[in-house]
């Protein structure tokens, strides 16, 4: 395994398209250091992208959302004052992720070149509204989070691409977020289900919303029936129990180990509404 | 002599018999004259059973001395974590 | 049956002074079966079955060898024919003959310059596998179409007319079952499963084994008991036992698991075959979880009657539990053990050791006992719930007590299950208000505990202080227990006691540290061997004073004249007869061993609060109360330690851990991410209570704890669930789909 | 097999080794820096007991590689005392028992200090969030907690 540690994502995306065999980008690496201590996969070139200028840095934009640098892990998120105040939910679902020690070291865009349906801080991002900047051979380009992953393991990503920064929208007025994931312990698992609902009010009504769900299909989905369900309302019973159908409706899961497919189906449907409910809660506390 | 009580599992071997009377001043040589008088028995001591004297669990220990009156049972075999 | 005069009031029995280990385990020095290293080391890796049922065709190793670096490969053809019995049973499961029997089953082994070498020639040995039909499941595998897993397994017990997976079969009662049934005003019956369940030792297995074309060296190993590692070890190899010296390090964790060889012949064999060349072998969790011995899974079925004013009248239990592909599921003390509690006239109870296409069971905390107890004390709840009875006054109306004949037979010397429930039913846990979605559970539990065969020294030093030599591994404080047992009885500072886990070079034989014997047994060899040593102190003081050493008496760490007609003397402390030693005989020390038979079991009473999410089936403990008898507790910080480390074990089992096995025999978990014992934050505050009912059977009136603690959460757990959500699960673990399916009406 | 050479800083002292691109900081700490109180329960990052501080954050050494380490400021279990002077961490676990076996320790002892150092009256259920992703098997947690929250409690007096 060859290691390297370019100071450019230009140089990082040369190295790779000039490798043979399989290449493997590092941040966090705590996926892929698991998969080599398991002998999954033991890349022939291991491309370490913490030592490019910016890499760690949260900033705003000019629009007043925020740039994320892809090797700022979890814990530094989580730290962020402001940026915690003002996307509770993506940085919840990040602080998920694994234990302190995993979150001294996971990143945002690690979790989404995983390609994992489970990843627990993919949904948080969908539902925001984020994008990835993906840096290849033909320069960089802005790509929707949701349009990243496409199955199992899988990306859009071609030879030589890497993502080389994340994205998020301004905030905005009366707006709120929350994700809310199943596990069956308090921490330390993966999602079973996860669902991250985003969402703007005017007034007590939900003006504008995105619902997002994870490990209930082969990629983390954004779900329009869901937000289609409570936009124009204020959450009241009947639509909690709608919300609830449309997401239980949109899963399309598997049953493996971790979870059944009559499980998932229910408790997306059961998460959809607690998470909506924090949401519109904290829409509310921005707004009051 | 002492009274040795066989677990069901064991009565087969011994003639149905869930309460034995055998001679013997130890466990080891009641054990003995146990499979002396029932030789189906002899596997199931072979693989290790454990021998409540009175009440007490002694294993491994033929020489724990069995007074007349002794009430024995055959338990099977204990282990531990 | 006491063995002495018991004594009462202590001065340093009952108080918790820092373990002698501590400061080593606080600053990292303390070194376990990994830290290890020897020069000119090499580094051993296995090659284990990805099949769960195979017949091994061909292994070629000659790629493997051809990589640089690497040193030796060893397959089952370097290992002895003719073994029979437990040994042979050892040594297939350590290395594969002629089939690999299960998912992880090792079937060659390689010997290189470093660890990553050793690993990369792993990959290179190809095996031809001829692949057979396989069964994981212990109720799948009794059934006809089973595949047969070997030929000949089964022992005399087994009735004609069972599958040949059966292998051995119990069978044990005593009074008059439809007699005690008809005297019944209701009876329960229920099936019940719960999964094997790992012990989850956070330390994997890791040895260092040294041995020469002679088939002489050494070992130094984490283990619970090192003179069973050589014994194990040295019949794998076919070598006479004490042909290899065993040291044990210290040791992460065991719990049972680490009673028994697994890589330990391996690095011995690889060893010999690179000339005696130390090779280090450690596992990896993978390595532990698919291929070390998890505890059985079980199937059961119970019957009981109750009157309605609470009297148990008849019991009958059936236990299906398979061990992995070989005998040894702990069916024999499942059934022994699983009415226990109860004084009932009228029980029976049949049970099966089943083979299956997994690993080798091994011992877990209370072997045996918590599947039992989760069945009966499952059913005695349903009893209990249906006829309105309060679950701890019922208990006690039928609790086994002193002069109790026992449902496995014998009579009951003084026990304390009744203790245990009056002390729970006035702790205010148990009556906390409660909210909605809440329950509370109750259930009681045992372990009969252990003597073994045990041998100890203590010698006395020339400056003053003395050193406790004992084979017992020190897992959780053993050493701090022992240096207060030996000060108490010497009367000196606990800081005057020194204690050392000797090698098996040093002492007569130990059994490990299992069957929660070691406080027990290895304490009551310190206590005696103490004992006899002050003999020797009094006959140095008598020789000085002139007088006979029949009037010389020992008190609070003093040699004195036992009463004014022996002479007036100032009392001689042991640091002032240590002084003197050299020159008034020579060394002082003092032996003990035997296997004692004075040990006596502990019962244990937990009363659990949760809180189940009924939209998504997930249970949250509360409150957690475990009481339990100690007999005396040496050290109450360690006992209370056993007492919460057994709760949260078998919580764990109760909620999340099982073993999942795939359609193809694989296993699904293992790892500590989907392996899901519980975490600091699964789990609140553990309450203890320590009740102390003395053993007569030990000086000091010593219970051990160790294992106790594991039996009543499976069922205290279902019990709570039950109140919380209105429904009874007979399934364990009470992952959040079946509790959520159960609540749906759809369990 | 050529390894690379790389220079770290271990409980503030310089530490060199040769590694190759595949070991992880837990093996090159262990094999190549003879630092063995960092301890492999899992090697996949769910059990802790390889928990090192990097640059200051906590993490779990069989997660970094050996490689990334070069530069970087270590911290382990043998670096927690100051000189003869035991942590009140360390004091604390022994004098409530809070360790059995012991295997967990050394990376409880590392997760905790980093947890007080950036908290320094947590609450228990801080304290159990913070802790885990350190499994313990013997204790069930409750003395750790509280060895824990005593240790803090004497910090916080003393400063």
């Amino acid at each position: 395994m060859n290691y390297h540690r370019p100071t450019s994502f230009e140089q990082a995306s040369t190295i790779a398209g000039a490798s043979d065999g399989t290449i493997r980008f590092l941040a966090g690496g705590t996926d892929v250091l698991v998969q080599l201590r398991a002998d999954i996969l033991t890349p022939d070139d291991l491309i370490d992208i913490k030592h490019i200028p910016g890499v760690k840095d949260i900033s705003r934009t000019d629009d007043g959302g925020w740039r994320l640098g892809v090797a700022v892990s979890g814990a530094e998120m989580t730290e962020h004052a402001e940026l915690s105040a003002e996307w509770p939910g993506l940085v919840e679902g990040m602080d998920l992720i694994g234990s302190t020690q995993v979150q001294g070291r996971a990143t945002l865009a690690g979790n989404l070149c995983n390609g994992s349906p489970a990843a627990d801080s993919v949904p948080g991002m969908i539902a925001a509204g984020c994008t990835a900047t993906v840096t290849g051979p033909n320069g960089s380009r802005e790509v929707p989070v949701e349009e990243i992953p496409t199955g199992p393991g899988k990306t859009v990503l071609a030879k030589g691409e890497l993502i080389s920064a994340i994205t998020i929208p301004a905030r905005g007025a009366n707006g709120g977020d929350a994700y809310l994931r199943f596990i069956p312990r308090t921490e330390m698992d993966i999602a079973v289900v996860g669902c991250a609902v985003n969402l703007r009010l005017d007034g007590d009504t939900i003006a504008q919303a995105r619902v997002a769900l994870g490990a209930v299909a082969p990629t983390a989905r954004l779900v329009a029936e869901c937000a289609d369900a409570i936009i124009g309302t204020t959450l009241d019973d009947a639509t909690l129990d709608g919300l609830a159908h449309a997401a239980s409706a949109a899963c399309s899961p598997i049953d493996d180990k971790r979870g059944t497919i009559e499980f998932r189906t229910h408790v997306a449907g059961v998460l959809a509404k607690r998470a909506a409910k924090i949401a519109y809660d904290r829409a509310k506390g921005a707004s009051a | 002599m002492a009274e040795v009580h066989l677990w069901s599992g064991l009565r087969s071997l011994a003639d149905g018999k869930e309460m034995v009377e055998v001679p013997g001043a130890t466990v080891g040589q009641v054990l003995d004259s146990l499979v002396a008088a029932h030789p189906g028995l002899e596997p199931a001591l072979q693989r290790g059973v454990s021998v409540a004297v009175d009440g007490q669990i002694v294993p491994n220990s033929r020489n724990h001395p069995v007074d007349p009156d002794s009430e024995i049972f055959l338990l099977q075999k204990l282990a531990g974590g | 049956m006491a063995l002495d005069g018991q004594k009462t009031a202590y001065k340093y029995i009952g108080t918790t002074p820092d373990r002698p280990d501590g400061l080593d385990k606080v600053t990292g020095r303390a070194r376990y079966g990994a830290d290890i290293s020897m020069p000119g080391m090499l580094h051993g890796a296995v090659l284990r079955s990805p099949h769960a049922h195979a017949r091994i065709v061909k292994i070629d190793a000659s790629k493997a060898l051809a990589l640089k670096g690497v040193k030796a490969v060893v397959t089952r053809a370097d290992f002895p024919d003719g073994l029979d019995g437990e040994d042979w049973n050892l040594q297939e499961n350590c290395m594969a003959g002629e089939k690999a029997l299960y998912d992880g089953h090792a079937v060659a082994a390689v010997a290189a310059t470093s660890p990553l070498i050793a690993r990369d020639a792993v990959k290179l040995i190809e095996v031809d596998y001829e692949v057979l039909p396989h069964v994981t499941d212990v109720d799948a595998a009794m059934k006809d179409d089973a595949p047969v897993i070997r030929e000949g397994a089964a022992d005399f017990s087994v009735p004609e007319g069972l599958h040949p997976n059966v292998v051995r079969y119990f069978d044990s009662g005593r009074g008059d079952l439809d007699k005690g049934f008809a005297e019944a005003d209701l009876i329960i019956e229920r099936s019940y499963t719960t999964e094997a369940a790992h012990q989850g030792y956070i330390e994997p297995h890791a040895c260092l084994g040294q041995m020469g074309e002679d088939g002489r060296g050494e070992l130094w190993v984490c283990t619970q008991g090192h003179w069973f590692v050589r014994r194990m070890s040295t019949a794998v190899l076919g070598i006479e036992t004490t042909n290899i010296r065993v040291t044990p390090s210290e040791i992460g964790g065991g719990f049972g698991g680490k009673t028994t060889v697994f890589i330990e012949p391996l690095s011995l064999a690889l060893s010999r075959k690179t000339g005696g060349k130390p090779v280090k072998m450690v596992m990896s969790r993978n390595e532990v979880l698919r291929a070390t011995g998890p505890t059985a899974s079980a199937s059961m079925d119970i019957k009981m009657g109750m009157t309605k004013d609470g009297k148990i009248t008849a019991a009958h239990g059936t236990f299906r539990m398979q061990g992995g592909a070989f005998p040894g599921a702990p069916v024999d003390v499942t059934t022994m053990l699983a009415f226990a509690n109860y004084d009932i006239e009228n029980v029976h109870h049949i049970g099966y050791d089943v083979i299956t296409n997994r690993p080798k069971q091994a011992a877990y905390r209370a072997p045996g006992a918590p599947m039992a107890a989760f069945a009966t004390e499952s059913t005695i709840d349903e009893l209990c719930r249906e006829l309105g009875l309060d679950p701890i006054d019922t208990r006690l109306k039928n609790a086994a007590r002193e002069g109790t004949r026992a449902t496995f037979g014998p009579k009951f010397g003084p026990i304390g299950l009744v203790e245990t429930l009056e002390a729970a039913k006035t702790h205010p846990n148990y009556s906390a208000p409660l909210g909605p979605n809440q329950g509370r559970g109750v259930a009681s539990g045992y372990w009969m505990n252990w003597g073994g065969e045990t041998s100890a020294s203590v010698a006395i030093s020339e400056d003053g202080t003395v050193t406790v030599s004992i084979g017992t591994p020190d897992i959780g404080g053993s050493r701090a227990s022992m240096a207060l047992m030996a000060a108490e009885a010497f009367g000196i500072p606990y800081e005057d006691v020194r204690v050392n886990i000797s090698d098996t070079g040093a002492l007569g034989v130990n059994e490990p540290t299992h069957g929660s014997r070691a406080t027990y047994a290895s304490g009551l060899a310190t206590i005696r061997s103490a004992e006899d040593c002050i003999g020797k102190l009094c006959k140095r003081a008598a020789d000085k004073w002139g007088i006979d050493p029949e009037a010389v008496i020992w008190e609070d760490g003093c040699a004195k004249p036992s009463g004014p007609n022996a002479g007036e003397f100032p009392p001689m402390s042991l640091a002032e007869i240590a002084g003197e030693m050299g020159s008034t005989g020579g060394p002082i020390s003092g032996h003990f061993e035997d296997s004692p038979a004075g040990f006596s079991g502990s019962f244990g009473t937990h009363v659990v609060d949760v809180e189940v999410d009924p939209e998504t089936g997930r249970t949250t403990i509360l409150r957690y109360l475990v009481v339990q008898d100690a007999g005396k507790a040496i050290h109450p910080a360690y006992v209370e330690g056993q007492f919460q480390g057994g709760a949260a074990q078998g919580i764990g089992w109760a909620l999340n851990e099982e073993y999942i096995y795939g359609e193809d025999g694989r296993l699904q978990n293992p790892v500590f991410l989907d392996y899901r014992v519980p975490v600091a934050s699964d789990l609140p505050m553990i309450d203890t209570v320590i009740v102390e009912v003395p053993n007569p059977g030990h000086p000091y009136g010593v219970r051990g704890v160790g294992e106790t603690g594991i039996t009543p959460p499976l069922p205290a757990v279902a019990n709570a669930v039950r109140e919380a959500t209105g429904k009874r699960i007979c399934n364990l673990p009470l992952r959040p789909s079946r509790v959520l399916a159960a609540i749906q009406g759809k369990g | 097999m050529s390894k690379q050479h790389i220079t770290a800083t271990v409980n503030g002292d310089e530490v060199e080794f040769l590694c190759d691109t595949r070991e992880t900081l837990l093996d090159c700490l262990r094999d190549h820096a003879g630092i063995m109180g960092v301890k492999e329960g899992c090697g996949t990052g769910d059990c802790g007991a390889c928990s090192v501080t990097l640059d200051g954050r906590l993490v779990c050494s069989c997660l970094v590689l050996g490689v990334e380490a070069d530069g970087a400021e270590i911290g382990t279990v043998e670096g927690i005392a100051e000189g003869e002077k035991l942590h009140p961490l360390q004091r604390k676990f022994i004098e409530h028992a809070a360790l059995q076996c012991g295997i967990c320790t050394p990376g409880i002892l590392v997760a905790a200090k980093n947890l007080l150092e950036k908290n320094p009256d947590p609450t228990e259920t801080e304290i159990r969030y913070w802790l885990a992703g350190n499994l313990c098997r013997c204790t069930g947690y409750d003395k750790i907690v509280r060895a824990v929250m005593d240790a803090a409690a004497e910090m916080r007096e003393a400063s």
